[in-house]
């Protein structure tokens, strides 16, 4: 199938024009236009659908991709060449992207009209929900790191927005605010790794990098002492760090719960996080190259864990799941680090499936219980037995029990951390990654049940709340995108195997590995047919279509060593069955202390008091950089800095000039006044003193003292002759 | 013979007493006399110069010229100071001292 | 054609003198007459768009007019433009366009303002038309007066001094400019183009010395110097800013818009007019200075403006901070760089003209601009609730000046960073700083002035009316258009800064 | 002889005029009995003198340069473009007289008599060739100053001006006589250009020293006419004292003639050798100028009342004009009589609206300038332009005489003057900025209408204020007439 510009771009002009409409005309359309956003969104994903049915069918296992590319600045005069091309370009993984994006958002935007119905800004909503998925899904079909850049900052104005929804409330002010200056670090790293990439390529394209990458171009390229390729590898990891909410830029995610639901839904599973994981998951081959990939893996292990702990004290339905969201990204980190591509990738799509459906889960349950505080609810799987339902699926998906999808992925992503923790030869002290991974799924299974079990199961602790819960009935657009979401947890829609290791012969192997035959890492040496030349698009004014296959199928392990099947199996094998025993006696643990109540919660929480209160603090992160870096520090130094700039420095060194010249001017006043008048008068030495006392005369006046200069001056003029001649 | 270096002495004596007593005295008066003392010394240089060096008439009529504008320039200072007398009944010099920054 | 430029740069004094024909008293007569003249301005310096050949880089001779002035000295009126001027102009068009309508509320003087507001209008013309060197320091200097006026007439509490200071400062720099454009005239042996500035560029001053306090000083650095003095208080750079917070606090709203729009563009204008081409060793040699002072600047304004509680101080601040942006663009002397800066200062203009205008739309309700008051309490709140489409302009604005992708600033931000990267690295990962802040402080702001709930005296105001968003949708669109799709400006500037770095590659 | 001196009175027209005027004007004034106060023909006839000569002065520029009266007078262009300044300033002076309430109404022609023999003192300052033409000029110049000065005789302070002047001219009148004296005796002539030849023996004699501190002694005479640093004490004394009037025309016609003569001095003995002299000469004008700028300029910022800031304001502009003597080998001579017509109109216009704000005030502090805009707007904008101009900015006719100079002196190479002169320019845009900021945007304190600006003295006004601008704009045609002020030196 031929791709064209009207083939493709419609995926990111439906909803953008969507958002356009919307935020002009959107009052005045009937239903203030939701319908019109739903539906772009909607048409977005049939387009995506045919795209994604293409690569599956069409090309089934050949790796594959689309780049268009037109130009968009243009300097280039005489000699002096300098172009910007933006394109689109689309390879198995954004086909995969795309389809999730526009299917989740379609299903959030669905989810949307009924959660946000009677809200004053109802309409407004809309438009920045379409902005949101049409920037994301304009960052996912980027063919350069600048334009993903663009649409990258894009999405954190939309998150800014949606985080300030309710602007009436102060706290959705600040958290937009930590939201947007957080996300705003990783990118100002971010841009630096454009700067530096592009000063090395030329241009920021990926298929560029890959192949300056792949001949070494970054070689002898320094930015102050480190290696470029280092510096721009760790600089875009940076900006996933803060995009994906990774340690230590985490801080703006729980915040970010300040806005509706459904935009948290969004934010946390299709667009926003997604897009952090999703740029390093496309600059896999620098990172590797910059040699970063082991503070990817401790960054991503440690955000797992921490957040996984965290999520343990929240009462907050919403703050669970915020932190279950760092944690989970976490894991693609740690997955990307540990050079397990393939499942990194997995696990943000099956992560963005059951996160989203929990998060509309946990909007269904707020918007009919009007509370978020989880010690409030209690038994409501009678009132909400639909969502009780999608949200059970959803949390046996996240916490990794088999046959669901968030077992196949993430029990990839353990195995490939515990084979580069423990078999790949390295030094035995990175097994505390994998360590760290376990742990973490561990605290994930138990915390996500125990929400389950607080919000479902039990009594309910506060029957006004409880009473006041309607009974859910099948409502299209409430039930609907919960249904299709849960279902959509099942594992066998992401791998034809359940454990993630084995085969079900009924299907062909291709078939149910067909996540793990379509994405693969950038194969980077296929690029050294490649010339730099033939990146020079001297001549791209008209469009160009490259439909060539650049990679080559590769089994997930571009970290370490991937001959070693022997390790890497033994690995998987230990790594599914640990996983499993973990995952169900985290469930297991939940359901002793909060259905059977076996031992009080806390009893834990006594025995371990500082980590509570370590815990329950978010670590201090939020205290550290608000209190004391930007409080103590920033505002201090700032308000210093001003006082220094007005206060000092403008008035002594710039106003000082007129007072300098004030000064010169009562000098010579005074020197009129006192020395003249007082000094002479009263009789102590000055020249027209020392006339006085020779000559007895003991007075001396005003037009006297100037004979005097006149006087001492020429002969000063006469007496300096000397010197000349 | 009386040199003429003698003539000049005593001019430059003149001219340095005249500038004293311009300094010192408090007297607008004697201050006035300072200035003819001056105007006196350099009439007698130049008288001097004329006879004995340059041997022309031009320091003659310069002499000439400055005792007519001395007399001039008297009778005006003179003028002042008696409307300066009649105004502060003093006329000693740091009466003079209105006019400053 | 070549009678166009005169078009431009002598019809607001026409309407200036039709303002002084009126009587004071028929204020509505003379808002029109200055309406209209300032609109028929703006389509002539279309007009001027519209002829403009992109593909020439050096003036273009079919608009230029030379006509002999002072025979003696070889002095010319002689105008030109090219691709480096015309986006400042068609800027000043706009902006003063902008300006008069938002100066319908002006009371005090009417007649007075407006006519003011026309001459500076011709005198910012004529510095950007300017080819020959005396007419330019003609029109540099003229520009004061009105600008003086205009502040210390209509401005603040404290405006005498902030009118005092401007004036002051910017003599200082542009007197010794003057010394240095009188060095120019005998070291080119006073010829015939002595005094013309195209004729000067070229790098024909690099061997030259002079004595000086018994040493011998190279003729093209001491000079550069000089004139460096003077563009950069103007630009300004730091150390040599802080006469811009004054001058903006105290200035009524449209003369902010002018001074930060226009103003302050015609000393990094001097810069590539100027300073560049006629010493490009001394440039090239001395750029890394440049490049430091614009890191200075871009950071120091940024922590400055964080700490202001008077809003419009702290959008003065953000001008320095943004105008080293460019000089760090154009310290680069790379196409991208080069252009990135030009784009820089046409995309300032428009966005910081967004938020002074927004100030002062503000101001017109409130009465003071403070985002806490000096009692502590917050000076607004609930901005946001209360006045949704003010909110939504101002928000444009804002991210537009923060450099938000889809908005313009970020294109030339970007520009500029590309083009610098490789030769300072060192600065641009510290001047890269600069656009954290730079939204830290905007946001912040943002927040306590539009988050909350809405209070008492915030309840008071009305929404923008249609005057007010009138003519706040050419600049919104100017933002949004070309931070979408920049190449319209950077088609008109590309060849005339390609020339202007095929002459400075020679001393690279 | 005697015939050839009469027939050299044909080059003299214009001083013969103005001697004639003077004499007339003591015969018409003492036709009016005492109860006639308005004297119509005094002020008719003075016109008509000054006109006159300024006519006839014109003439005199068609003419070749002359050396006359035995060679005690030169004519050159130079000469005659100045004493043309001169007269326009005594014009402007009689105008400004007629007006001013600074001076009884019973003086006034009294004054118009002793302005004209000033000018005439002035006048053959400017032309003056030989010492005693020197002396006799700078003489006439002072002695009626005296006079002028202590006019308001009912006021202690015009009196004491008077003395002050009359002192301390006197001693520098007799300093310069001194060192007259010996620079005769060592050259053995007055004649200007009989000194040159004998200037080379003086130096074989090694009598440089001698000679080189009597000529420091004869500029003491001069500096003190042109009020430049350190001699300038008696100078903001003697303008404040003065009655407005004379303080104008104190700061145009005997700074003008000073500038004349030490031009003409300096280029004629240290123009074109290169010897240690010159060195000593040029390098004290340099300090003295830098000194006299920055002196005048300083001291004006603090000034409360207007005359004294005009009086260190035309102080500062000495300096610069003294800047124009350090170039006299290229475009001395030029500049300076640029830099004077330039002058002569900002300054009459300032002046003008300065007298008119006191006479209604009875004062001249900046508080009675107050809010002028208010209340007589086109004269508040006048004296805006004026002030910007005198503290040069474009498009202003101060702006190309400052431009010239630093021109000028840019070109002879002394970049440190030429910095020091523009950080002058800005000290001085200080204090006349704020002077227009209490015009312009300060609140009218004192109530009432200004009636002394009547209609004809805004006219005229008006009419001063017109070259300010046009020269501002286009000044190649005085150029072109500065460019023939060139300096007669006989061979």
């Amino acid at each position: 199938m031929e791709y064209t510009i009207s083939t493709i771009a419609p995926i990111f002009i439906f909803p953008f024009m969507a958002f356009v409409v919307n935020a002009f005309f959107g009052r005045k359309l009937p239903r203030q236009g939701d319908w019109l956003s739903v539906g772009a969104i909607f048409a977005s994903f049939l387009y995506t659908l045919r795209i994604f049915g293409d690569f599956i069918f069409n090309k089934f296992s050949t790796d594959y991709y689309v780049h268009k590319v037109f130009n968009w600045i243009d300097l280039s005069y005489g000699d002096q060449f300098f172009k910007i091309d933006l394109g689109i370009y689309i390879d198995n993984m954004t086909a995969i992207m795309l389809l999730m994006v526009t299917g989740v958002a379609t299903l959030i935007h669905l989810f949307s009209t009924w959660y946000m119905k009677g809200d004053e800004r109802y309409g407004k909503f809309f438009v920045y929900l379409s902005l949101f998925t049409s920037a994301m899904l304009g960052l996912v079909l980027a063919d350069n790191l600048l334009l993903l850049f663009v649409f990258w900052e894009i999405m954190g104005f939309c998150s800014y927005s949606l985080i300030g929804f309710y602007y009436e409330k102060e706290e959705a002010g600040n958290a937009s605010l930590k939201a947007f200056m957080t996300t705003r670090i990783g990118d100002v790293f971010l841009l630096l790794g454009i700067l530096g990439i592009w000063s090395v390529v030329g241009n920021v394209n990926y298929v560029d990098i890959y192949a300056a990458i792949s001949q070494g171009l970054f070689e002898g390229h320094t930015v102050m002492g480190i290696s470029l390729a280092s510096f721009a590898a760790f600089c875009v990891f940076m900006g996933t760090v803060g995009k994906s909410a990774q340690v230590p830029l985490q801080v703006w995610l729980p915040d970010a719960m300040m806005g509706p639901t459904p935009c948290s839904a969004l934010i946390h599973a299709a667009t926003m996080v997604a897009a952090g994981v999703y740029l390093s998951l496309r600059m896999y081959p620098l990172m590797e190259l910059g040699e970063v990939t082991h503070i990817i893996a401790y960054v991503g292990a440690i955000t797992a864990f921490l957040a996984a702990t965290i999520a343990l004290v929240q009462t907050d339905i919403k703050a669970v799941l915020a932190f279950s969201t760092i944690s989970q990204l976490g894991y693609m980190v740690l997955g990307i680090g540990v050079g397990s591509y393939n499942a990194a990738f997995m696990h943000l799509i099956t992560h963005a499936v059951f996160k989203a459906c929990l998060f509309l889960s946990a909007g269904s349950v707020i918007h009919s219980t009007h509370t978020q505080e989880m010690p409030e609810m209690g038994g409501l799987r009678k009132k909400l037995p639909i969502t009780f339902l999608a949200m059970l699926l959803c949390t046996l998906a996240i916490a990794g029990i088999p046959i669901f999808s968030g077992f196949v992925s993430k029990d990839r992503i353990l195995g490939d951390a515990l084979y580069w923790g423990l078999y790949a030869g390295q030094n035995k002290v990175h097994f505390i990654v994998p360590m760290l991974g376990f742990g973490g799924a561990f605290l994930t299974a138990f915390y996500m049940f125990r929400m389950m079990f607080l919000t479902f199961f039990g009594e309910p602790k506060d029957k006004e709340v409880y009473e006041h819960c309607h009974h859910e009935h099948f409502e299209f657009n409430r039930t609907l995108p919960l249904i299709i979401l849960a279902a959509l947890t099942l594992g066998v829609f992401y791998s034809g195997s359940l454990t993630g290791q084995g085969e079900i012969k009924i299907f062909p192997r291709a078939a149910q590995e067909w996540f793990k035959i379509l994405v693969a890492a950038p194969e980077v040496k296929n690029f050294e047919s490649y010339t730099k030349e033939k990146f020079d698009f001297a001549d791209t004014r008209e469009e160009k279509v490259w439909e060539k296959a650049h990679y080559h199928h590769q089994s997930g392990y571009a970290g370490v060593n991937p001959d070693n099947e022997e390790g890497i199996h033994h690995a998987h094998i230990n790594g599914a069955v640990a996983s499993v025993i973990i995952a169900f006696s985290g469930v297991l643990l939940a359901f002793f202390l909060y259905i059977r109540r076996l031992m009080s919660p806390d009893f834990f929480v006594n025995m371990l008091k500082p980590l509570h209160r370590l815990t329950t603090h978010r670590y201090y992160f939020d205290d550290f950089y608000i209190g004391i870096l930007l409080k103590k520090g920033l505002l201090v130094f700032n308000n210093a800095l001003a006082f220094l700039d007005m206060g000092i420095y403008d008035r002594i060194a710039i106003d000082g000039w007129a007072k300098v010249n004030n000064w010169i001017y009562r000098a010579s006043k005074w020197f009129d006044d006192v020395i003249v008048d007082s000094i002479a008068v009263d009789g102590t030495g000055t020249a027209v003193n020392l006339f006085n006392l020779v000559l007895r005369v003991l007075q001396s006046g005003k037009i006297q003292f100037y004979f005097v200069v006149l006087i001492v001056v020429l002969s000063g003029y006469i007496w300096s002759l000397n010197f000349i001649s | 013979m009386i040199s003429y270096g003698s003539y000049l002495l005593i001019s430059a004596f003149l001219f340095v007493i005249g500038l004293i007593i311009m300094m010192a005295r408090k007297n607008i008066v004697a201050i006035l006399l300072g200035i003819e003392f001056i105007l006196n010394s350099a009439a007698l240089s130049f008288v001097t110069y004329s006879k004995f060096i340059t041997k022309n008439l031009d320091g003659h009529i310069f002499a000439l010229f400055i005792i007519v504008i001395a007399a001039a320039e008297a009778a005006v200072g003179l003028a002042i100071i008696i409307r300066f007398f009649q105004i502060k009944e003093t006329i000693h010099i740091d009466e003079a001292t209105e006019l400053r920054n | 054609m070549s009678g166009l430029l005169n078009w431009v740069l002598w019809f607001p004094v026409i309407g200036m003198i039709a303002v002084l024909c009126v009587p004071g008293t028929k204020v509505q007569t003379i808002r029109y007459v200055t309406l209209v003249t300032t609109a028929i301005t703006f389509l002539l310096t279309l007009v001027l768009y519209a002829s403009f050949d992109t593909e020439v880089g050096g003036m273009q001779p079919h608009l230029s007019f030379k006509m002999p002035w002072i025979s003696q000295f070889h002095i010319n009126y002689s105008l030109g433009i090219d691709g480096i001027s015309l986006p400042m102009i068609i800027l000043t068009g706009l902006l003063f366009l902008i300006c008069t309508l938002s100066s319908w509320t002006v009371e005090k003087n009417v007649k007075a303002y407006f006519a003011l507001m026309l001459m500076l209008q011709s005198s910012v013309f004529g510095v950007f038309m300017a080819l020959d060197f005396f007419l330019f320091y003609v029109y540099w200097e003229v520009m004061l007066l009105p600008m003086f006026f205009l502040i210390g007439i209509w401005g603040g509490e404290n405006r005498e001094y902030a009118a005092i200071k401007f004036f002051l400062y910017t003599f200082f720099g542009s007197i010794i400019m003057l010394v240095g454009i009188i060095a120019l005239y005998y070291a080119t042996g006073k010829g015939e183009d002595s005094f013309n500035i195209l004729a000067l560029q070229g790098g024909q001053f690099t061997e030259m010395t002079i004595h000086l306090f018994g040493t011998d000083w190279s003729f093209e650095r001491l000079f550069f110097w000089a004139m460096f003095l003077g563009f950069a208080i103007k630009v300004p750079v730091f150390p040599f800013h802080t006469w811009l917070p004054h001058a903006h606090v105290q200035a009524p709203t449209a003369v902010s818009v002018i001074l930060a729009g226009v103003l302050l563009k015609m000393g990094t204008y001097g810069f590539l007019r100027i300073a560049f081409p006629i010493f490009p060793s001394a440039a090239v040699e001395y750029a890394h200075v440049l490049a430091i002072l614009g890191c200075i600047s871009v950071i120091y304004g940024a922590f400055c403006a964080m700490a202001q509680n008077d809003v419009k101080k702290l959008i003065a601040y953000s001008s320095v901070s943004h105008m080293g942006f460019v000089m760090l663009g154009m310290s680069a002397m790379t196409t991208q760089g080069m252009n990135g800066a030009v784009l820089q200062m046409f995309n300032h203009g428009t966005s910081t003209a967004m938020m002074f205008l927004m100030v002062g739309v503000l101001y017109e309700r409130s009465h003071h601009r403070w985002i806490v008051k000096p009692d502590g309490t917050k000076g607004y709140g609930g901005l946001y609730t209360h006045m949704p489409k003010y909110s939504i302009i101002f928000i444009i604005g804002m991210f537009a000046s923060l450099g938000l992708p889809g908005l313009s600033g970020f294109i030339s931000e970007a520009l500029i960073f590309l083009g610098i990267f490789n030769k300072f690295t060192t600065i641009t990962v510290i001047a890269v700083l600069g656009l954290l802040v730079g939204a830290a402080y905007l946001l912040w702001m943002f927040k306590r002035m539009f988050f909350g709930e809405v209070s008492d005296e915030v309840k008071e105001y009305d929404d923008m009316n249609k005057r007010e968003i009138g003519y706040m949708i050419p600049l919104c669109v100017a933002v949004i258009f070309f931070g979408i799709y920049p190449m319209p400006v950077l088609n008109i500037m590309r060849a005339s800064v390609g020339e202007l770095l095929t002459l400075l590659a020679k001393y690279n | 002889m005697i015939l050839n001196l009469f027939s050299n009175l044909s080059f003299y027209i214009p001083e013969v005029l103005v001697i004639i005027t003077m004499c007339s004007l003591l015969f018409i004034e003492s036709s009016y009995g005492p109860a006639e106060k308005e004297r119509k023909l005094v002020f008719i006839a003075a016109t008509i003198g000054l006109v006159l000569a300024f006519v006839s002065l014109m003439f005199n520029l068609g003419e070749e340069s002359k050396l006359i009266f035995a060679n005690a007078v030169v004519i050159d262009k130079f000469s005659t473009l100045l004493k043309m300044i001169m007269v326009l300033g005594t014009l402007g002076v009689v105008y400004l007289s007629k007006s001013s309430l600074d001076i009884y109404r019973g003086l006034k022609s009294e004054f118009l008599i002793m302005v004209m023999g000033v000018l005439v003192g002035g006048m053959l300052l400017a032309s003056a060739n030989n010492l005693l033409t020197v002396y006799l000029g700078i003489e006439t110049l002072s002695i009626l100053s005296y006079v002028l000065t202590s006019f308001k005789r009912h006021e202690a302070t015009s009196t004491e001006a008077g003395i002050k002047y009359a002192l301390y001219g006197g001693i520098s009148a007799g300093v310069m006589l001194f060192g007259m004296s010996h620079i005769y005796g060592l050259l053995g002539t007055i004649q200007f250009a009989e000194m040159l030849p004998a200037f080379a023996k003086v130096q074989e004699a090694g009598q440089q020293w001698l000679m080189m501190a009597s000529f420091i002694m004869f500029f003491v005479g001069i500096g003190y006419k042109i009020a430049c640093v350190p001699f300038h004490m008696w100078s903001p004394d003697v303008y404040q004292g003065s009655p407005i009037p004379v303080t104008t025309f104190f700061s145009i016609v005997p700074k003008m003639a000073g500038i004349a003569v030490l031009v003409r001095v300096s280029l004629l003995f240290f123009g074109e050798s290169q010897s240690a002299v010159e060195i000593g000469w040029f390098g004290l004008i340099q300090i003295i100028a830098a000194l006299t700028m920055s002196v005048g300029n300083i001291s004006a910022i603090g000034q409360d009342s207007m005359k004294r800031l005009l009086a260190y304001s035309s102080i500062g502009h000495v300096g610069m004009m003294l800047l124009g003597v350090l170039t006299l080998n290229t475009v001395g001579p030029k500049i300076i009589v640029f830099y004077g017509i330039n002058y002569l109109f900002m300054t009459l216009v300032a002046f003008y609206i300065t007298s008119a704000v006191s006479d209604k005030f009875g004062s001249d502090s900046q508080a009675s300038f107050k809010g002028l805009v208010t209340k007589n707007p086109f004269m508040a904008i006048l004296m805006s332009i004026s002030l910007f101009s005198l503290a040069g900015l474009p498009p202003f006719s101060g702006f190309i005489a400052k431009f010239n100079m630093l021109a000028a002196v840019v070109d002879a190479k002394y970049y440190g003057l030429a910095f020091v002169a523009a950080v002058n320019s800005v000290i001085s845009l200080y204090y006349y900025v704020k002077v227009v900021k209490v015009m312009i945007f300060s609140k009218a304190e004192m109530e009432g209408p200004i009636d002394t600006f009547r209609f004809s003295n805004q006219a005229l006004i008006a009419l001063c204020t017109l070259p300010v601008i046009i020269l501002g704009l286009f000044w190649d045609k005085l150029m072109l007439l500065s460019e023939g002020a060139k300096i007669f030196i006989q061979q």
